[in-house]
């Protein structure tokens, strides 16, 4: 289970995953190769190979930033933004150790500045922006630096009435920064406000997970919203909401497919067809006369 | 506190003292006010003493919306549903006459017993309440209605339906909303700030907090679980993550600090409820001579601008 | 019960009351004056003195649309408009009569023109334009001349910004003339979006029954929606619904106090305080700085 | 047929002549069509005729919505979902790319065996389904794609929970909606146009109908019910309140009538669909030109405009 417990009546946004080791950032199985549910082990370029898609059962697993842009983009044509971005530590907040501690680590492990990679790209030739999270970054979680590069990836494409790609992963608002975390809900929600009155589009694609924070702003306001299999799309998470309810949850609480009957999802999209489906959207959201 | 805050307090402090006599009493309460808070600032809120309003927030006597709302309006109507669902009794909404204005109200609603917050759900409002909020916000901007809305809850209600109804997107959206409003907003926590479910109803043309409201991204206790795995930890998380409103100010995440009678708001809701109207019309006042895009592009802008960042 | 069968599958707009017999409008009693409810027999006399409401139980008898606006509107401030429309009969239509035939006889024994009467007034010394639903005039059934009066006053307001309280009462739209009736619906939906869009106001009150067509267009539109205690407001008719689902219908199916429950009603107001009540929100709307 | 409508479509005629050499083959397939709309209408539709339609537009093996999207559109993406509470199935919404320009379509739809009638709720759909069509038309709206929608169903959902969730308010918002869209706007009605159900999503710009469909306040078969207390005496309902498009065409409740390949639109929905789309783009580039204000003026007054009166 993803989820930390909170006393019954009290909220958690979720912050950070319980097992925010990046050796088990599926937070699924033993080992992050090895397909919870179906048990098969791969190696790492097997799996790259199949964009990260169990060739068993079909289970999707986590992909990283990077990884994901590479999927999507035409080759060659991502060109990073704002990568000198860091989170500041405004609380000079502590917990088992400083913030800025937990930053730099993250840093040094995953290769980048914080929770979300953006920058312009194309995708089968079509100009666009994306925003891609990472959840090996401190669990997806978003700070100032998350909410700023999205910010400015809408703010960029509202200028030329054009589109971001957003891929959210995410635990929810990083705690570490406190209310300023909670502040990067309406701050995203004005950047979409923004590109969305210039003309421009929003394509949300909702990955494992994306919970909290994230869920209550950007993600959710895309014109078109996608999310891929099996992926957590909630805004509490299943153990609050057992605690909390102190009901058994429904077998596929939260889950993609769940909240595409509930109409919260347009489309939940296998990988494979990931790039091929935003291609179509490219080409729909270009086509007015 | 930080040079800049304390820059920008002073900065304030300065504008107020230039205009003051163009403004009359309104103003040099405000002023007074900035003062006050600038004095408290000065001296660093201390672990103990942000605990101490963290139990004033959710004292069970503390005053909620509708014992406000009786105290400040005229004429109050009460709207109900969302016009899809239901009526969600944990968001109240509707319009009333401020000082001879309308102005349309939004407030979470804790009980004061057991059956109220049964009915009320602790404060805590599933998606139809935000559909609530947003239409009565619609409703408000059609017709020119400032918008008042009182923050109190532990949080969005996590349950088995609120998922299911789009509690995540209903929170987005309305947010979404009252950053595309042309009406002035004032947005005041007069409790428990609690996280999305708080600031689905808080992103207004100025953020207030009562003095002793808390303002967090996630409960104390929550916080305190996650990190230490203890939620019995929840003060040591309380300093470490300062939800009290003179750090909130310090963060400039909100725009002043509205003060209550001695020994916190419940001690006395008749003086709270005076401080609060004093507060609210001044701000309106401040706000009624823009035009509905500045008052859109200027907190749009606001809320763009919120964080604090480092460059490599 | 109200509603007449229809074939399950099919919709019925709910044109007209089973019991349209003027003598049994309230379509609950065996006498107008005998309270269905609670059994208690009253003189018209004493029903109008109570505002006909049952002084015994608190059973609210249906209320003529000129007796309506006796008791909303200042003495003496009614000043009707459009009373020279009546209704044409583009399809010659012919049931059991005449359509002509029907609407004669309908307005020598209600002594209206048609379903719905309109004009200026004052309420508690606000002025307004009233729209009062009759139930005795064909069902209250909303054909051409019902929706020309009501978006005339919506017209008027809009030049004014000014408020327009409506009064529904009404069975649907008027099968007898066929596909005009039904476009009232967006005739008077289009009168609303043009009133509510020059800053004015419309508010709704549903009396008993306020279902079908109407349910459907302006009644839902209300800035404000009120309903009287135990009108039915629903759009499809309970006989329909329990024939079409073959399920056991909610003892309050349809009724006010589901729809506030249901969240689309803002207020269930006793009779006694319609008017206050509407005096109240009548300042609310003018008090806009 | 009436004097009036002979002249309104002699009238249209004579314009569209004038300007033919400037719109090219278009317009001359359009001045044909009315050509035989004319013609038609001059032979006073029977009682006999009348029925057929009505059989014909509740034909099982009718095109549905989704058989024509296939054949319209490229590019076909559909939405799903309300973002509240369910994805209705019986009405299909989405974007897809008509002769090179992006479209929103919006349709009700029906099943063609068991399983999906029940899927589709037989085309009847629940308020969720009118919320659906509501934000489609919205996003459309927002980013100028004109918007088609195909109207095809007995009628809104008559069910428990339809009216709890809202059905009447669903549609009136619906046509609200609608009728302050800034983009053009074509509704085909193109098997039942089944009362409020059928008109939630046919307040358009223009208004066609298949040479087939019906457009109707109440079913016959409700109508016969109530009026003849009989259902079996649906077919002298219907030569009674006259659903069919010649009619309708003659009430001016619609602007056009789309031709079927003969024996219907099921016995060649190809050729059916090829009708159908020239049409839709005739409309759909006679409305390009206009601004957003005059489509939403002369839409409003196109509706307000609908009725027939009598004055003493
Ligand atoms: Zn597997
Ligand atoms: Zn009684």
């Amino acid at each position: 289970m993803l989820w930390m417990s909170t006393p019954p009546g009290h909220i958690d946004v979720s912050i950070e995953h319980k097992r925010a080791d990046p050796a088990r950032s599926d937070g699924r199985g033993d080992h992050p190769n090895t397909c919870p549910t179906c048990g098969s082990h791969y190696r790492d370029e097997e799996l790259a190979d199949t964009l990260r898609v169990c060739p068993q059962c079909g289970h999707h697993f986590p992909v990283r930033a990077p990884e994901r842009i590479a999927q999507l983009a035409d080759p060659g044509t991502f060109d990073e933004e704002d990568a000198e971005l860091r989170s500041a530590d405004p609380l000079e907040f502590f917990d088992l150790k400083p913030y800025v501690e937990r930053l730099a680590e993250a840093e040094l492990r995953t290769d980048l500045g914080d929770a979300i990679l953006t920058g312009r790209a194309a995708i089968d030739g079509h100009a666009c922006r994306i925003a891609a999270m990472d959840f090996s970054f401190m669990g997806g979680s978003m700070g100032s630096v998350v909410g700023e590069r999205f910010a400015r990836a809408c703010e960029r494409s509202a200028d030329e009435g054009g589109v971001v790609v957003s891929v959210a992963a995410s635990g929810g608002a990083r705690m570490q920064e406190g209310i300023l975390a909670l502040m990067q809900l309406p701050k995203t929600v004005a950047a979409v406000g923004d590109l969305q009155d210039a003309g421009g589009t929003l394509l949300s694609v909702l990955a494992h997970p994306t919970t909290g924070g994230v869920t209550a702003s950007f993600a959710s306001l895309g014109d078109v919203i996608l999310a891929e299999p099996g992926a957590l799309t909630s805004f509490a998470g299943p153990r609050v909401v057992a605690q909390t309810t102190r009901e058994k949850l429904p077998d596929d609480f939260g889950l993609a497919e769940s909240n595409y009957r509930f109409g919260h999802v347009d489309a939940v999209v296998v990988r494979s067809e990931l790039r091929s489906t935003l291609a179509r959207l490219l080409r729909l959201f270009g086509g007015a006369r | 506190m930080s040079n800049d805050a304390e820059l920008g307090l002073r900065d304030r402090l300065a504008q107020l003292s230039g205009v003051k006599l163009l403004r009359g009493t309104r103003l040099s309460t405000e002023l007074q006010r900035l003062e006050r808070q600038l004095e408290r600032l000065r001296d660093d809120t201390s672990d103990e003493e942000i605990w101490r309003r963290v139990e004033l927030a959710r004292h069970e006597k503390r005053p909620y919306t509708l014992d406000y709302v009786e105290r400040l309006l005229d004429d109050w109507f009460e709207l109900h549903g969302d016009r899809g669902r239901m009526d969600d009794r944990a968001i109240v909404a509707g319009l009333g006459s401020l000082d001879g204005r309308t102005v349309a109200v939004i407030g979470h609603q804790k009980g004061r017993d057991l059956k109220e917050r049964a009915i009320r759900n602790f404060g805590m409002a599933n998606p139809e309440g935000y559909r609530k909020a947003i239409r009565t916000m619609q409703l408000a901007d059609r017709h020119g209605f400032p918008i008042v809305t009182l923050v109190d809850t532990p949080g969005a209600h996590p349950g088995i339906a609120a998922e299911q109804h789009g509690q995540g997107g209903a929170i987005a959206r309305s947010q979404a909303c009252m950053l595309r409003l042309g009406v002035p907003t004032v947005a005041v926590v007069i409790g428990e700030g609690g996280s999305g479910g708080a600031v689905a109803i808080a992103v207004a043309d100025r953020v207030l907090m009562q003095e002793n409201a808390i303002y967090t991204v996630i409960s104390p206790e929550g916080c305190a679980a996650i990190l230490w795995r203890d939620a019995a930890k929840a003060k040591k998380a309380a300093s470490a993550f300062k939800p009290d409103a003179a750090h909130c100010l310090e963060l400039r995440v909100i725009d002043g600090i509205v003060p209550e009678p001695a020994g916190g708001a419940h001690a006395d809701p008749d003086a709270a409820a005076a401080l609060l109207r004093e507060s609210l019309i001044a701000h309106l006042d401040d706000l009624a001579s823009l035009a509905p895009d500045e008052l859109r592009r200027s907190r749009r802008a606001k809320f763009r601008s919120m964080g604090v960042l480092a460059h490599v």
